[in-house]
């Protein structure tokens, strides 16, 4: 279905991702995780095209995404839907017309100037809000919603365009645990409700841990890791993060159930 | 998550809900485009018929004025050397009435602006008198004050200085206080935790923060005050505005003294301009530019 | 000529604020908007250069003004105006006076003493204000009238009524200003600046003197715009001359004082204006 | 580092540092030395004059009304201000005169006034002056010694100063002013029906059906002129508001011009910025005395001048505004497939919205106070009605009105400016 | 020593801390936790004087504290040193000014106006961001610091305060684990070598655990708990922090040893 192959990409003398290659054969939830710099923006950019490959293919169901030119190429962001870190809607429209923006490729640009959406899509909009809880904000402009429900707006604005594989840019890095919580669980009911394929970058191991079905790690651009998270274990971890023995970080975990957190979080893992 | 369960109907009571108020909205746009339109044309037409000439027939002549001026002006282009040495000194006066009044205005703005600051004022309840007393020092065009000040203490160029200074009061202090309630309480909470006093947490605590802000105002009030001196010049209260309000009413005769200050006027204003544009984007880094209020 | 005017406009200049001189020439834009039948407005520019631009750039028609800003206008395009009448004095002369005068506490008695001290001009448009003097004054005393050749100073206070303020406060030693001359030095003369100057109590005539005084300077001219239709010419015209009979208290609230009324003149009257105006350009 | 390097740099450093904070403040007073010795502002408290200034502020909010009597006739003219419009029709007066063969008038505190061929000051405190003007002089007599500072006299001419009037006399005319608190006649000149009426009274007539008449006395009012200066005031705002948003129309589509991401034209963009900026240097001082040779006097050559240089100012600041948008903002819209127009419209338009309307309606309430100047210049507002009463420098109760009326006028604009800036840009939440 | 006597404080109708009571009698290090809101902040704040308590008192060795005013507050001010969470600091400034603002109080204003400070301050400014280990940084300006150094510059100005106590509001909230970590252990230096009471806000159960002596529980402006960092059970937690068993904050733990991260936590506490 999703084919990288050899997809490299320098920045002036800098490779941020080098020769990254991997299959999705059927629709999956994929975390990609690894420190800062190491290259996931720049990996899911390539795929939506907001950021042009050096060199390598990247193709989708048979299709050469890397070599699309014009409107092909806008028609393929519109069928591969980026949900971003700091969410990236207009923030001094309303959450509708936000939504409204993923049917942009769809209309034609005249009516769209002027915001003449057909009733049908304003409808559909709502019926998504909706479905991510946050219908009662539908008036609102953006601006005026918490993070966790801007994030939302943004995912709907992603169901929207009604895309193959919809890519998110650690969705929860700007967000508090319990709006973590709320988009991440979203993320994973579109996957198995609708069964399309979510990539998300995560800087969390737990967050990839307990929704993904597959993850790939990432360090100084080339992919280190590939596999089930059941796989991930400590020491791989810590190759992935470059951390070095010494260094604890139960000194600042929040959890509660310090006593007996282990066993939890492997039954979260088992559950999926 | 509750609010995931869907009534149908509440939702389409949302959408139409949404649709209606969008309707009313566009609508409500509409109307105010019109009203505006309507005015602006009425409001030209009404300055047209109160105007000695009208627009259509003066925009024909509107190099006259300039063709005459220039024209004399290369007649005589030998003798323009020894005019712009000639009026040197009153433009180095027209900036002195500007840096002068600049500093004074940014001096006792800064003032000002602390203590018109909620959070910072060390007298809560002079916060709104002294809001109202900048609010008329704004409000004051410089020439009213210039020319009442020139009856009194007679032309020259203090009462231009004292004119623009208290003006530039006015229109600093509020941009300083604008500057204040975007810095950070952190700093003077920081410092209020250690025992300082008033003075301290504001020249410790505040001016550090906004001072590059302060600055790049104080430099754009510089680059306005040049041309308010240049103006007040023009009604007696010294400078080059004066030599060109002179030779300029002349006129026919003296049409190349006035081109020649026109040029080292025009040529300070864009100098001072570029160099303050310059300094601003060096102090605000590649941010945003200030709005720019007079 | 034969094209027709939609609009006739007067402008007007004169110590006095723009609000009482609207009022005062009310009386002559209702009489030349009957006898034309096209709307007439009075415009009061801020400075003698107002009406000289207006007249020169065609948005002004007629106008009362001094006779070196009517040279100004006629240096610049000798083709605009042409002067129709002039101002006449009470006693039946045409013309005024520039007088020099100076505070009696400062010790000046005569341009002699002005040397070294502060010299006050009013507008550089201005006859008695400034052309007359700066060509009489330097023949009297030997020197120009540049900065610190004779004078320590020379500036252009703005107007009239400036000059006698500043020459009343100190801020210039003497000053030039116009007078008719007639009547009484104690009441400001009858006709003059020096006379609203008393007479609103701004100075007190007691304090100060007459110091020097030009001779006399062609009366005011009327000016009225070349480009004017004939019929439109002939009837302003017509309007005016006889207006010290017709209307004798609009005749003086146009010029601004007692006047008998207003008389033909010709550009011939102010050939000498016209070169000392020269004689004072680049 | 090494700890005792450490401590010296750093004792170092801060004895740096106290040097600059201390040379910030020299060179300002340096520099304000200077300022004071070139600007001569010592030889200021030998030229300012206290008089002046006494005068402009009691004038400000008094009146004065003057009785005057025509020394060779014998006739009295009683008028406020001194002025034809202020004139109190013959026979009548305020009851501080009494008016018959011989008229006397009560300045009060026991100053009185006699007229007549022998004209008479009663001053109390020091005696009793008198005057029998005729062509040789005035002729006056004095109580013996010498004439104290009040007193300001010649043998054609005598003034005298006191607290509670001025009065002089020479050989034509002989003259007392009477200074009362006020703006007299501000409401109604005395030829009115309507002088000297109470609120209650005029709200009977306003009642009886007279409103309009009643509005139309107070409107064309001759001393204080409401509906000229009412249209002054139109004629000022008038300008500001054509002006800045005639500015802000023509600046838009040069803005994009002029800004690095929208324009890639270096040549074109170069050629766009020099002409803001001339514009800008020209400033609206010059186009004012330029256009007036092409339009004359009036609001409309007040607007063109504010609207050419405003033209140069929002080029610059729209352009610089254009070159900051966010790029999140368009990347969310691109990464939805939308096409470059919808890019501009979603992505670039909602953000520019706010700061242009911000930026114009500032320049709304600044302009305003241009445009009072630009009046002054050219002839136009109330900004020409200002300049000539201060040049008069008598009137200054009109001045003092005319300043009030514009203080006001900047501060409602600046009120409007602020309240439609909030409504506009923090209110219209769909942002359509 | 300190007492804080039935200490309130109300925002309009909303009671941030109600009659908080409770003793210290000697020196010892203290953890405050609670959840947001629970009125931790106001309760250290009015400690040191920048907010007012309502009503009650507080008062050291025998000082109504509460009562006083002027000079003598800003006196009390300097011997209770704060530290917040985000540092506060004058960002522009170089870190041995900021460091030597603890000295305000004892100095002339027109002197700190004019950066006169006496040598032998500056020199022991060095002293201590040597003892802290950030001396190297002494002449940048504090904005140039990460935040973990940052925060060790405010602390380095609580200590030149040389307070009798050290107030710290959350100190480690804005910072990555690896500089929370340093900067408890300096706090925790500074009361085991210079015998200062140190009372810190902390939002995780962990920290508290770890470095302090004695615990204090806030909820809704009430103190619920108040005893030895062992007697805070996972019930006790859950009280305090009104979570309920369904929510689980390890979806975001930042945690690389998930496997076995238990009996490690449980070896820190006991190593105290
Ligand atoms: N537009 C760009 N121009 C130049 N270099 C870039 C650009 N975008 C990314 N890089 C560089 O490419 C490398 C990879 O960046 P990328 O943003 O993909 O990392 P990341 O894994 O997403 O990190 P983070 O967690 O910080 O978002 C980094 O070294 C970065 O500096
Ligand atoms: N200045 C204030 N004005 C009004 N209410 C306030 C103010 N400061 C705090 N509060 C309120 O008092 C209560 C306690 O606040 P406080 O900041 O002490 O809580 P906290 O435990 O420190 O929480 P956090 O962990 O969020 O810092 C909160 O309900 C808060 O909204
Ligand atoms: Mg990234
Ligand atoms: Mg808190
Ligand atoms: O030209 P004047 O009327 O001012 O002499």
């Amino acid at each position: 279905m999703l084919r990288f192959d050899k997809v490299t990409k320098t920045f002036g003398g800098n490779t941020a991702v080098d020769a990254a290659s991997f299959t999705v054969d059927k629709p999956m939830m994929i975390g990609i995780i690894g420190r800062s710099g190491a290259g996931k923006s720049t990996l899911l950019r390539m795929l939506n095209r907001l950021t042009d490959a050096s060199s390598g293919v990247i193709s989708f169901d048979g299709l050469d995404v890397t070599a699309l030119r014009g409107a092909a190429k806008r028609s393929w962001q519109s069928q591969c839907a980026m949900i971003f870190q700091q969410f990236n809607l207009v923030p001094r429209m309303d959450v509708v017309s936000n939504v409204l923006h993923g049917t942009l490729n769809r209309r034609s640009t005249v009516s769209t100037m002027f915001n003449l959406y057909p009733d049908e899509d304003i409808h559909r909009a709502i019926n998504i809000l909706e479905r991510l809880g946050i219908a009662e904000h539908a008036p609102k402009r953006a601006e005026a919603l918490s993070g966790g429900q801007q994030q939302r707006v943004a995912i709907a604005r992603a169901l929207m365009q009604d895309p193959r594989i919809i890519l998110a840019d650690e969705p929860i890095a700007s967000l508090d645990p319990m709006n973590a919580q709320v988009v991440m669980q979203s993320l994973r009911d579109i996957h198995e409700q609708d069964g399309r394929t979510v990539i998300a970058n995560l800087h969390t191991l737990d967050t990839a841990r307990r929704y993904c079905d597959r993850v790939i790690g990432m360090r100084d651009g080339r992919i280190v890791f590939d596999g089930l998270p059941e796989h991930l274990t400590t020491a791989t971890a810590r190759e992935i993060y470059g951390a070095d023995a010494s260094f604890s970080e139960a000194t600042t975990s929040t959890q509660i159930e310090t006593t007996d957190p282990a066993p939890r979080v492997l039954a979260d893992v088992a559950a999926q | 998550m509750a609010d995931k369960i869907v009534n149908v109907d509440q939702t389409a009571t949302v959408g139409d809900a949404y649709l209606a108020q969008i309707k009313k909205k566009r609508l409500m746009n509409f109307i105010m485009l019109v009203v505006f339109l309507a005015l602006l044309v009425s409001g030209f037409y009404t300055a047209d018929s109160r105007n000695a000439g009208g627009f259509w027939d003066g925009i024909g002549n509107i190099f006259d004025f300039p063709a005459a001026m220039f024209g004399e002006a290369i007649d005589r282009a030998p003798l323009m050397p020894g005019y712009l040495v000639e009026y040197f000194p009153s433009l180095i006066e027209t900036i002195n009435i500007a840096a002068a009044s600049t500093l004074i205005g940014a001096l006792l703005g800064l003032v000002m602006s602390l203590l018109v600051t909620r959070g910072f004022a060390p007298v809560p309840w002079l916060v709104n008198p002294l809001r109202r007393v900048l609010d008329i020092l704004r409000a004051i065009p410089e020439i009213v004050i210039a020319l009442v000040l020139i009856f009194m203490l007679g032309g020259g160029p203090v009462p231009a200085m004292i004119a623009i200074a208290l003006h530039s009061i006015g229109a600093l202090g509020k941009l300083f206080s604008e500057v204040n309630e975007n810095a950070s309480l952190k700093p003077v909470e920081g410092l209020a935790s250690v025992g300082a006093n008033w003075m301290q947490r504001m020249w410790l605590g505040v001016i550090p923060q906004v001072a590059p802000n302060y600055l790049s105002y104080a430099l754009l009030r510089f680059e306005i005050n040049i041309r308010a001196s240049a103006i007040l010049g023009f009604v007696g209260a010294g400078g080059i505005g004066y030599d060109l309000r002179n030779t300029m009413s002349w006129g026919v005769g003296k049409y190349d003294e006035a081109a020649a200050i026109f040029i080292l006027l025009f040529l300070t204003i864009v100098a001072v301009d570029q160099l303050s544009g310059l300094m601003r984007n060096r102090l605000t880094n590649g941010a945003a530019t200030p709005q720019v209020t007079s | 000529d034969g094209h027709v005017i939609d609009e006739f406009r007067i402008g007007i200049l004169g110590g006095e604020n723009a609000q009482d001189r609207m009022n005062s020439n009310e009386c002559l834009r209702s009489t030349i908007e009957d006898a034309l039948g096209v709307p007439t407005r009075l415009f009061a520019p801020a400075d003698y250069n107002g009406v000289i631009q207006g007249l020169l750039g065609g948005t002004i028609d007629l106008s009362l003004m001094g006779p070196s800003s009517y040279a100004a206008v006629y240096v610049a395009d000798e083709t605009a105006v042409t002067p129709i009448l002039v101002k006449v004095n009470v006693d039946g002369s045409t013309g005024y006076y520039s007088v020099g005068f100076a505070r009696i506490d400062s010790g000046v008695a005569s341009l002699e003493d002005m040397q070294g001290k502060v010299f006050g001009f009013g507008d550089p448009n201005s006859t008695s204000g400034y052309l007359i003097p700066s060509v009489e004054i330097p023949d009297l005393i030997g020197a120009s009238m540049d900065n610190g050749d004779y004078f320590g100073e020379v500036k252009f206070t703005g107007g009239h009524e400036q000059t006698i303020v500043a020459v009343n406060n100190g801020d210039v030693d003497g000053g030039v200003t116009w007078t008719d001359g007639q009547g009484n030095w104690e009441d400001g003369y009858t006709f003059g600046a020096l006379r609203k100057a008393v007479d609103s109590g701004l100075i007190d005539m007691n304090d100060i003197q007459e110091i020097w005084r030009s001779k006399l300077i062609p009366g005011e001219p009327v000016v009225l715009r070349n480009a004017l239709p004939d019929d439109v010419r002939a009837t302003v015209t017509e309007i005016i001359d006889t207006l010290g009979e017709t209307d004798p208290e609009c005749a003086t609230a146009l010029a601004g004082g007692e006047v008998s009324g207003f008389d033909p003149i010709t550009h011939d009257a102010y050939t000498s204006i016209v070169a000392a105006r020269l004689a004072q350009s680049n | 580092m090494i700890t005792a390097t450490l401590h010296s740099a750093t004792v170092a450093q801060f004895s740096r540092k106290k040097r600059i904070t201390f040379a910030v403040p020299l060179v300002i007073i340096a520099y304000f030395a200077y300022i004071f010795v070139s600007f001569d502002v010592a030889g200021l408290s030998e030229r300012i004059n206290v008089d002046n200034a006494r005068t402009l502020v009691s004038d400000s909010y008094s009146y004065k009304t003057h009785v005057a009597q025509d020394n060779r006739d014998g006739s009295i003219a009683i008028s406020v201000e001194g002025e034809r419009k202020g004139e109190y029709p013959q026979g009548t007066g305020p009851d501080w005169v009494s008016l018959g063969d011989i008229t006397v008038v009560d300045l009060g505190e026991g100053h009185i006034i006699t007229f007549g061929p022998q004209v008479s000051y009663d001053i109390p405190g020091y005696g009793l002056v008198t005057a029998r003007p005729d062509g040789t002089g005035v002729n006056a007599e004095f109580p013996d010694g010498d004439l104290p500072d009040f007193i300001n006299a010649s043998a054609n001419r005598v003034m005298i100063t006191t607290d509670v009037g001025r009065f002089t006399i020479t050989r034509a005319r002989a003259e007392v002013f009477k200074y009362s608190l006020g703006w007299e006649l501000f409401f109604f000149t005395l030829d009115s029906p309507y002088y000297g009426l109470g609120p209650a009274e005029l709200a009977a007539k306003v009642f009886s059906g007279k409103a309009s008449a009643v509005w139309q006395e107070f409107w064309t009012n001759k001393m204080w002129r409401h509906g000229d200066v009412f249209w002054a005031l139109f004629e000022t705002l008038l300008m500001a508001f054509l002006g800045t948003f005639g500015a802000a129309i023509v600046a838009l589509p040069l803005a994009f011009l002029a800004a690095r991401n929208f324009n890639p034209l270096g040549s074109l963009r170069f050629a766009a910025r020099r002409l803001f900026d001339f514009l800008r240097g020209v400033d609206g001082l010059i186009w004012t005395i330029v256009l007036s040779r092409a339009f004359g006097p009036g609001p409309l050559t007040g607007s063109l001048a504010i609207l050419l240089t405003d033209t140069g100012t929002f080029g610059k600041l729209f352009s610089e505004a254009l070159e900051n948008v966010d790029d999140k903002q368009i990347e969310g819209v691109a990464s939805t497939g939308a096409k470059p127009v919808q890019r501009y419209r979603f992505g670039v338009f909602p953000q520019m919205m706010p700061v242009l309307l911000s930026q114009v309606l500032y320049y709304l309430e600044s302009n305003t106070r241009s445009a009072t100047i630009i009046g002054a210049i050219t002839g136009g507002g109330i900004g020409l009605l200002l300049t000539q009463a201060i040049a008069t420098q008598k009137d200054w109760e009109e001045v003092t009105y005319y300043i009030v009326l514009i203080i006001l006028l900047v501060m409602a604009m600046d009120t409007l400016s602020g309240w439609l800036r909030r409504k506009l840009i923090k209110g219209d939440e769909g942002g359509h």
